[in-house]
């Protein structure tokens, strides 16, 4: 009997380091909650919760093409060559437009070279808001990737999603329909033109 | 744990097979026999039942087939459905060689498994042994002592070429 | 995996290229070639920060340890560096587009984040049409060469502009003699203004030097138009072409404008009917294969022939040879029938020889509707006596200074002593060069010169239509525009631009023009008339030629590397030749019969003779050379050049030789001995016939006049029986139809998708043991008596077949078909077992057999950041360009509107000068594809495999 | 049934030995210190060995490009090597599982062997599907796990998949089954040896078997139902390697005659082998007494048979790809046997189809030289089979654009060099430290052949 309890101990024991390793192994590569520290101590909370200020304002690439874009240093002295020009933060944004030396941001959402993602495919034909993808950003004081941005994460919401047309245009699905019809009743992720599903809306 | 039994030691197979029917004849309980190979006829003295193996072996194989066949179609159907080759979603000839494969993989092992298990063999396990020889050239007839006298069994056992019968103190958990 | 550029503009990026707008003056906004070169950190270095989950258990892979797993793994830190400054222009990850022109072809320039990626045809052009030839789609490479020349330079030390200046200058005072500046022949009206300002104020005379002079036709049109100029052609209004060793469909000239005229005569529907295609030379050229019917005949059998053509259509009386008669006959039987609609060319540099031409066309009333000869004022023209006689004036040390632009006659004329040492006797001596030559070796002044790409000019492509340069990209070096090298030297103020756009004024639109590229000067071509009367005396010039003794030696362009000035780039370098398919070398090209009868083969090693001459060359033997013949590609061999081009072939322009007043490729004699075998020979193809299989389906024009079908009545009884139901096929769905009849081989598309996909560049070694990587290539087999072969080339590429025989094998999914009908190949995820490609009936997959060298920073500079660059073990093949369709579908549904046929142009399509390639969407019936989908010439290869191929072929007819 | 089988069963086990003396026979030898010769043999194999294993090092790290294979050629000499080596892990289990059912009792003398040779067989074939990938590391792609990419799962339909499951599945089983039949003989070392450390070693290896009946009997059982389960497997496992090639489109792959076919060569082989083996080991062994001539003269019958098999398939390959009218199908063959390789396939035919044609005389089986002369040329025969098959039907397909040639590089033949040395260090291992001849069941047999039952 005590042999048998033994047994049964390391069985469970065995199975909870198991579970422990897939777990952890299923992360590897996956930065969710990544949140360096960066040259300058900008917050989101601040510019985007308390004043509102637009994404798009200083991430302007997001509607139009693939890349949502890291403002220039110039954008920020739009505003802050008149407010709070004295914070040694401010400071370095001045330095830095005087200088012509870049500002090296640390990159925070990173996706492999070999995934292409189109952020005006989203944000200007699907429709879908930032914090879909980034999480609260307006409550952010310093900036951290909010999902995983894995494989996994983006299959899974193409599949609990479909293709959602936008509020304002509506005639999308009609120009680029489901094709969903055709796939087995039931199937988790079916490929269509429109949804995503095929490999090389993503690869090549 | 130590316990007594009453062993009676052959060199000859057959020897040992007229013995141990005989024993069987006169209601001796044997305990087990160790012999260097498997000596047909024994099962019938000492009244061994049909092994449950096959059954597992069935069991085990159906499950892998079921496993094999579920599988594939649920990945290749179900879950995420890809063109692959225009060939249709379940492309039902295409699993079989999986699905066979599946079958004799859990069948096999599954049957050793259970061998092992049953039988209390495992890397490490002392063996219990009657006679250091049981398993080269020796055929060791174990009795219960207190099931079996010895003088009954010398009796028995002599008679039919026994080199030796006595009494051996035997660790049962070496 | 790593592509080093596709992240890395992720959030913004480091670089700052400023560069003008498409249509806009934007001089002003440059910013220092400091700041261009700035790479920000991370972005180049990235291949060895990456620690990625995959790099990681590439690792652990073979470890059988679990727990390290879980171990804290670093995340590396990546820097993204945005702009300092808003650039207006530039969205990161969204291309802007540029006009520009590039040797006579205008062109459009793809730039990402500042750095142009990517050469294409401009549309605009009634010139090009949108086609690009291999040299241009080839040329953005060459703009990051790393061999280019980076800061000036005075006897091999380096020097500030202001320095260089100044000396120069100062030198140039003190030298006596003659001053001259040798360009290549220019047809640029502002920059040949320039010079006239700069002779008049400096004394500077100009001429200009080709390395392949065509200096024979320009004399004759002289003679016989009173004008020194290269007549123009219209192969769409030629019913009859007739031409002896030209290519004009290759190497030749304006290879794109001709193939775009020439092709819409190969369709059988034309109102016009098909042209017939008459080709007479002594080797196979890439125009020659696609004649409807080639005669092989050796250069003095084509003056034979020529002169019995002067005869008919002349004062001239000529009885052919014997073996000529038939050709002759054929010739004019068909010439007779299409006055005034035929055209009738000639390849030679011999005036003589193009008097003779001229006048049959003229007998023939060809001016004017084919062929034109207009006055070309903005024109500076080679002109080969002018080069010998500066030769010959420097040696006689009656040149003080001497100024090279862009060109190379040190090399170009066989690296000959005569020129050397005739330099040596100049004082001064001016390189404004690319890279280091052979003549820039000589000079004592190197002024590096700009790209194209970083350049301002314009150019007359045309006699009516004007094209302007302007840059797309900062120069990336210190270099400057050799006209404004001119300018500081000359004193006249401000920059070429400034030049230039005054030169203009208002006599054109500038903005308009620099938006489109090009511009109308002149509403239609006009033509001068014709002024010589009795050719009996040209005839009985050429009837008199001297021949030589021995195996007569053919010079000529091949069409990857023409004259050699791009012999630098990789891409052109492994370009297959379209007829030899050999790569990275020139070779001894044979006939057949010569082969057999001195017991020679292909891969043998010779040691080609003349005078003082010794080319060492591996031999090809090649159908269609004529017999007593060896044909050696120009363009090789260079002694002074870049990693690329050095030590490739041998240089045969040193069996170049001054003839009647032009330099002449085909006058040489000589002899040829084996040295050696087993030359290692880069060919991608390597046996040469169909064997008789359905490959290239093909028939005539009288053929299929009776039965559209002709040629392409095979039937498959069980072609379309599934035992499965076939996968619904709805939204789009992407097919492609190849014209075999417009197809000329010219392998423009090739270069075009290697720069569009980001192909790898292998090297000889690789291509010789049969691993090249391009995702399209061109088959050509031969047909009939190898010395009269038929010739067929077909594009084979991915043919995404429905039933596609790769996917099924893949163990991981790593090639799946797409919704849209797209045979996808998804490089992350491939292993590299190769089943695929071994599956593949058609052989177009191919693998990273090694990490293939991308070559160094600024030359990585060229890859297009949406394509992931492949490392080893990884299967790649043709996508059908799906980063182009992404963005067409992209595009429709920002706009809110349906894709439109037309919108997604795959990059051979957009390229090819034959308009051979349709692509579109099949479900749409209005779409240009699915009208050729229903052309009874449509077929597919290996239809009876059933794979249900998307590429779909129309059967090659000839005119025969 | 005595007056049937008397002649060749007497000679199956050696007269006049005791149970005792036949575990001596073969059990001392893992006592004894090794012998010059096998010390000698040991370290020729395990230098070649060494010699693989860097070369293997440097090809991954340096890539495919290493080996001679191009754009028309993906795969010559690795999978070539790799069906080799399978078909020859193909007699063992066939003489332990198939000749036990039909009640061979000849199998016990040589099945040890033969299932030893066997895995090491396998295991030196499952090198070659790791390493011919391009990217090797990332091979756990071909096992259908649940993972993070959206769970994207493996291709069930490709052949390549079903090799690794038939692979796997019957290395694992092979090993199981001969681990199985081992147990008993380790015991019998365990309570032999004097050494203290080898008693520790084979008691842990023998899991505490001490010869009961009750054991035995399910022992029995056990055998039984693992040689029906390894009947049809060994059987599927060259079909579905077959089927690599079979359910292709390559003409000379894409044959329905395969299966059968791959499974009588990969006998034919397995058995020339399991010979070559053992000639020199009974010598060297002394184990003449246990494999004898009659065991040879089986074995060479097998050949034989099989071998006829194997070219009664050339025969009927040729036939049918002339009567399908299929052009690149007739092209192919006739490629095969004129074109740029012809002299592999005539090396093939001499090899398997001539050669096995002496084994009609008694004699040519009774003469240990030739017999091992011809078992080595078998084996090359097969090999070539395999090289055919797979170079000269790649080098030649549909579009002869894409026609090409083939030659191994330096590092694809030390690759397969390596394998040997693999295989015989493993076996010299083998020999020295587990029984090599099935002791408990030459002992079970003893009686019944000398006493003809």
């Amino acid at each position: 009997m005590k042999k048998l309890l033994g047994a049964m101990v390391a069985f469970i024991a065995f199975g909870a380091f198991s579970t422990f390793i897939v777990v952890q192994a299923r992360q590897i590569g996956y930065n969710q909650g990544y949140a360096p520290d960066q040259p300058v101590a900008f917050s989101h909370a601040k510019h985007a919760g308390e004043l509102e200020i637009d994404c798009q304002y200083c991430h302007y690439g997001a509607d139009k093409g693939r890349h949502a874009n890291i403002p220039p240093t110039e954008t920020c002295l739009n505003c802050h060559s008149q407010v709070k020009t004295n914070s040694p933060e401010i400071r370095k944004l001045q330095a830095s437009v005087d200088s012509g030396e870049n500002i090296q941001w640390v990159k925070v959402n990173f996706l492999p070279d070999f995934a292409y993602f189109n952020h005006a495919q989203h944000v200007n034909v699907g429709g879908i808001s930032c914090q879909k993808c980034h999480g609260p950003v307006q409550e952010m004081e310093i900036y951290y990737q909010h999902e995983t941005l894995g494989m996994g994460w983006c299959i899974n919401c193409h599949r609990e999603n479909g293709i959602a047309p936008p509020e304002d245009h509506p005639e999308i699905n009609d120009v680029y329909p489901d094709t969903q019809e055709g796939y087995p009743a039931g199937a988790h992720l079916y490929q269509g033109s429109g949804n995503g599903g095929d490999c090389s809306k993503c690869h090549y | 744990m130590k316990k007594d039994f009453v062993v009676a030691i052959f060199d000859d197979e057959e020897k040992l097979l007229s013995g141990a029917f005989k024993a069987r004849d006169k209601n001796m309980e044997i305990y087990d026999v160790y012999t260097p190979f498997p000596v047909h006829g024994l099962d019938d003295a000492m009244g061994i039942k049909r092994s449950f193996l096959p059954y597992v072996t069935f069991l085990a194989g159906a499950a892998g087939l079921t496993l094999a066949v579920s599988y594939q179609v649920w990945t290749m159907a179900i879950d995420w459905p890809i063109n692959v080759g225009g060939k249709p979603f379940i492309s039902w000839p295409a699993f079989v060689p999986i699905s066979f494969e599946l079958t004799v993989l859990f069948a096999a092992h599954t049957t050793v498994a259970a061998f092992l298990v049953y039988n209390k063999l495992f890397p490490g396990k002392n063996p219990v042994i009657m006679h250091p020889e049981q398993t080269c050239n020796k055929f060791v007839v174990a009795m219960e002592k207190d099931k079996v006298s010895l003088e009954d069994a010398k009796a028995l056992f002599s008679e039919h070429g026994a080199l030796e019968v006595k009494i051996q103190n035997v660790d049962m958990n070496p | 995996m790593s592509n080093l550029e596709k992240e890395s503009c992720g959030s913004g990026c480091g670089c700052k290229p400023s560069t003008p707008d498409y249509w806009q003056d934007v001089e002003n906004k440059v910013v220092s070639k400091a700041e261009l070169m700035e790479f920000p950190e991370g972005e180049f270095d990235n291949f060895s920060v990456r620690k990625t989950r995959r790099n990681f258990l590439k690792i652990m892979g073979y470890s059988v340890s679990a727990l390290p797993l879980t171990g804290c793994i670093k995340i590396p830190v990546r820097k993204a560096l945005p702009y300092t400054y808003k650039q207006n222009t530039i969205i990161p990850g969204v291309a802007n587009w540029y006009a520009s022109a590039f040797n006579g072809l205008p062109v459009l320039l793809k730039t990402r984040e500042g750095r142009p990626i990517k050469v294409e045809g401009n549309e605009k052009s009634s010139f090009g049409q949108g086609g690009a030839n291999a040299q241009a789609q080839a040329s953005v490479l060459s703009l990051y060469d790393t061999n280019r020349l980076r800061e000036p330079s005075i006897e091999g030390s380096e020097v500030s502009w202001e320095q260089f200046d100044d000396s120069l200058r100062k030198l140039l005072s003190e030298a006596k003699g003659r001053k001259v500046l040798v360009t290549k022949s220019l047809r640029s009206p502002s920059e040949i203004s320039l010079v006239k300002e700069l002779s008049n104020k400096m004394g500077l005379e100009h001429i200009a030097f080709d390395a392949v002079s065509s200096t024979g036709e320009a004399s004759a049109n002289s003679e016989t138009h009173g004008v020194y100029t290269l007549s123009e052609f219209d192969f769409e209004q030629a019913d009859v072409v007739v031409s002896f060793g030209n290519d004009f469909l290759g190497a030749h000239r304006s290879d794109v404008a001709n193939a775009k005229q020439f092709s819409k005569r190969r369709n059988p529907k034309h109102s016009r009917g098909m042209n017939k295609h008459i080709q007479v030379e002594s080797n196979m050229s890439l125009t020659g294969s696609n004649a409807d019917h080639r005669f092989t005949r050796s250069e003095q059998d084509q003056r034979d022939i020529l002169l019995s053509l002067a005869a008919e259509f002349g004062d001239y009386s000529h009885m052919p040879k014997a073996n000529n008669k038939e050709v002759v006959a054929k010739i004019i039987k068909e010439l007779k029938l299409s006055r005034g609609n035929a055209l009738v060319l000639s390849g030679s540099n011999d005036k003589n020889v193009q008097i003779l031409i001229n006048q049959i066309n003229h007998s023939l009333g060809n001016y004017g509707k084919t062929i034109f000869v207009s006055e070309k004022s903005y024109e500076k023209l080679s002109n080969d006596q002018e080069v010998e006689q500066l030769i010959a004036d420097m040696n006689g040390s009656r040149v003080g200074a001497v100024f090279f632009a862009g060109v190379d006659p040190v090399y170009a004329l066989g690296e000959s002593e005569r020129l050397k040492s005739a330099l040596s006797k100049v004082r001064v001596r001016v390189a404004m060069v690319e890279s280091a030559s052979s003549t820039s070796n000589t000079a004592n002044f190197i002024a590096p010169a700009n790209h194209t790409y970083e350049s301002w000019s314009d150019e007359m492509v045309s006699s009516t239509e004007l094209a302007m340069v302007q840059p797309a990209i900062q120069p990336l070096f210190g270099t400057r525009m050799w006209t404004e090298t001119l300018m500081s030297l000359g004193g006249i103020e401000g920059s070429f631009y400034d030049y230039m756009k005054n030169y203009w004024g208002n006599r054109i639109d500038w903005n308009q023009t620099l938006h489109d590229g090009v511009t109308q000067i002149k509403s239609e071509k006009d033509s001068v008339s014709y002024k010589l009367g009795s050719i009996n005396s040209v005839a009985k010039k050429v009837k008199n030629y001297q021949e030589g003794s021995g195996l007569q030696i053919i010079g000529f362009k091949n069409y990857a590397i023409g004259d050699g000035a791009m012999a630098n780039n990789p891409w052109l370098q492994e370009l297959p030749d379209p007829i030899t398919k050999a790569t990275w070398d020139n070779h001894a090209l044979i006939s057949p019969a010569y082969a057999k009868s001195e017991g020679l083969s292909t891969g043998d090693i010779v040691e080609v003779t003349s005078g003082k001459t010794k080319l060492k060359l591996p031999v090809i033997v090649q159908p269609g050379v004529a017999q007593n013949a060896v044909a050696i590609a120009l363009g090789y061999g260079h002694s002074v050049g870049g990693k690329v081009s050095r030590k490739l072939g041998a240089n045969a322009f040193s069996l170049v030789k001054f003839v009647n007043g032009s330099y002449q490729y085909t006058a040489s004699f000589g002899s040829l001995k084996k040295v050696g075998t087993g030359a290692k020979i880069a060919r991608t193809q390597t046996h040469q016939y169909m064997e008789g299989r359905d490959i290239v389906r093909e028939t005539t024009f009288d053929a299929y006049k009776k039965n559209p079908k002709a040629g392409n009545d095979k039937v498959f009884k069980l072609a379309n029986v599934d035992i499965y139901p076939a996968h619904k096929k709805d939204g789009h769905q992407w097919a492609m139809a190849i014209n075999m009849s417009s197809c000329t081989g010219c392998s423009a598309c090739i270069v075009s998708c290697n720069a569009e996909n980001n192909v790898p560049v292998v090297g000889k070694t690789e291509i010789a043991r049969k691993r090249d990587m391009h995702w399209l290539r061109l088959d050509r087999y031969y047909k009939g008596d190898d010395n009269e072969p038929e010739v067929v080339h077909q594009p084979m590429l991915c043919q995404h077949c429905e039933n596609a025989p790769c996917e099924n094998v893949c163990p991981v999914l790593a090639t799946v078909h797409s919704s849209d009908g797209i045979n996808q190949q998804i490089y992350n995820r491939c292993v590299g077992t190769r089943y695929c490609a071994n599956n593949c009936p058609y052989k177009v997959r191919r693998f990273n057999w090694f990490n293939y060298d991308r070559g160094e920073e600024v030359e990585r500079m060229v890859l297009n950041p949406d394509i992931s660059q492949r490392t080893r073990g990884i299967m790649e093949k043709c996508s059908f360009c799906i980063q182009r369709i992404q963005d067409g579908k992209l595009k429709a549904k920002r706009e809110r509107r349906e894709l439109q046929d037309g919108d997604i142009k795959v990059a051979c399509q957009q390229s090819c000068p034959s308009n051979a390639i349709v692509f579109g969407d099949m479900m749409n019936p209005e779409t240009e594809i699915s009208k050729q989908l229903a052309d009874e010439r449509k077929y597919v290869v290996l239809e009876e495999l059933n794979v249900q191929p998307r590429v779909n072929y129309l059967t090659k007819i000839r005119n025969k | 049934m005595s007056d049937v089988v008397s002649d060749l069963r007497h000679k199956l086990v050696p007269e006049d030995r005791t149970y005792k003396q036949i575990s001596e026979d073969i059990l001392d030898t893992l006592e004894e210190a090794p012998s010059k010769g096998w010390l000698i043999g040991f370290s020729i194999s395990a230098l070649l060995l060494t010699i693989g294993f860097l070369t293997v090092a440097y090809q991954v790290g340096t890539g495919i490009g290493t080996w001679g294979l191009n754009k028309t050629i993906g795969w010559s000499w690795d999978i070539t090597n790799f069906v080799f080596w399978v078909g020859i892990g193909h007699a063992g289990t066939l003489i332990s599982a198939v000749l036990l059912i039909f009640r061979q009792k000849w199998r016990t003398a040589i099945n040890r062997a033969a299932e030893a040779m066997t895995i090491f067989a396998v295991a030196c074939a499952g090198i070659f599907p790791l390493i011919h990938a391009g990217r090797p590391w990332l091979l756990y792609w071909v096992f259908p796990y649940p993972n993070t990419h959206g769970s994207l799962w493996t291709n069930f339909r490709s052949p390549l998949l079903w090799d690794v499951f038939a692979i796997s599945t019957y290395l694992t089983v092979s090993l199981v089954f001969w681990y199985m039949g081992l147990l008993p003989d380790l015991a019998s070392v365990r309570d032999r040896t004097k050494s203290s450390i080898r008693k520790v070693i084979y008691g842990l290896l023998s899991f505490g078997w001490n010869g009961s009946n009750r054991t035995w009997h399910h022992w029995e059982v056990m055998s039984l139902v693992l040689a029906g389960l390894a009947t049809p497997l060994v059987l599927s496992v060259h079909t579905i390697v077959s089927m690599d090639f079979a359910t292709s489109i390559v003409p000379g792959w894409h044959t329905t005659i395969f299966p059968p076919y791959f499974v009588a060569g990969a006998i034919f082989s397995g058995f020339a082998m399991v010979l070559t083996l053992m000639i020199v080991t009974r010598k060297v062994l002394n184990w003449e007494n246990y494999v004898t001539m009659a065991h040879i003269d089986a074995m060479c019958k097998v050949i034989l048979v099989t071998g006829m098999i194997v070219g009664l398939a050339y025969g009927t390959e040729f036939f049918i790809a002339w009567y399908s009218g299929n052009e690149y199908e007739r092209y192919c063959f006739i490629n095969r046997a004129t074109g740029p390789y012809w002299w592999a396939y005539w090396s093939m035919i001499s090899c398997n189809v001539i050669s096995p044609q002496f084994f009609w005389s008694k004699k040519m089986r009774n003469n240990l030289v030739v017999v091992f002369a011809l078992s080595i040329v078998v084996n090359i025969g097969m090999w070539f089979e395999r090289f055919v098959i797979i170079t000269t039907s790649l080098h030649r397909d549909f579009l002869p654009s894409s026609w090409s040639m083939y030659s191994p590089t330096w590092v694809e033949i030390w690759t397969f060099i390596g394998t040997f040395g693999l295989f015989f260090t493993l076996f010299f291992i083998f020999i020295r430290v587990l029984p090599g001849i099935a002791v408990a069941e030459v002992k079970s047999v003893y009686k019944f052949a000398r006493n003809d039952h």
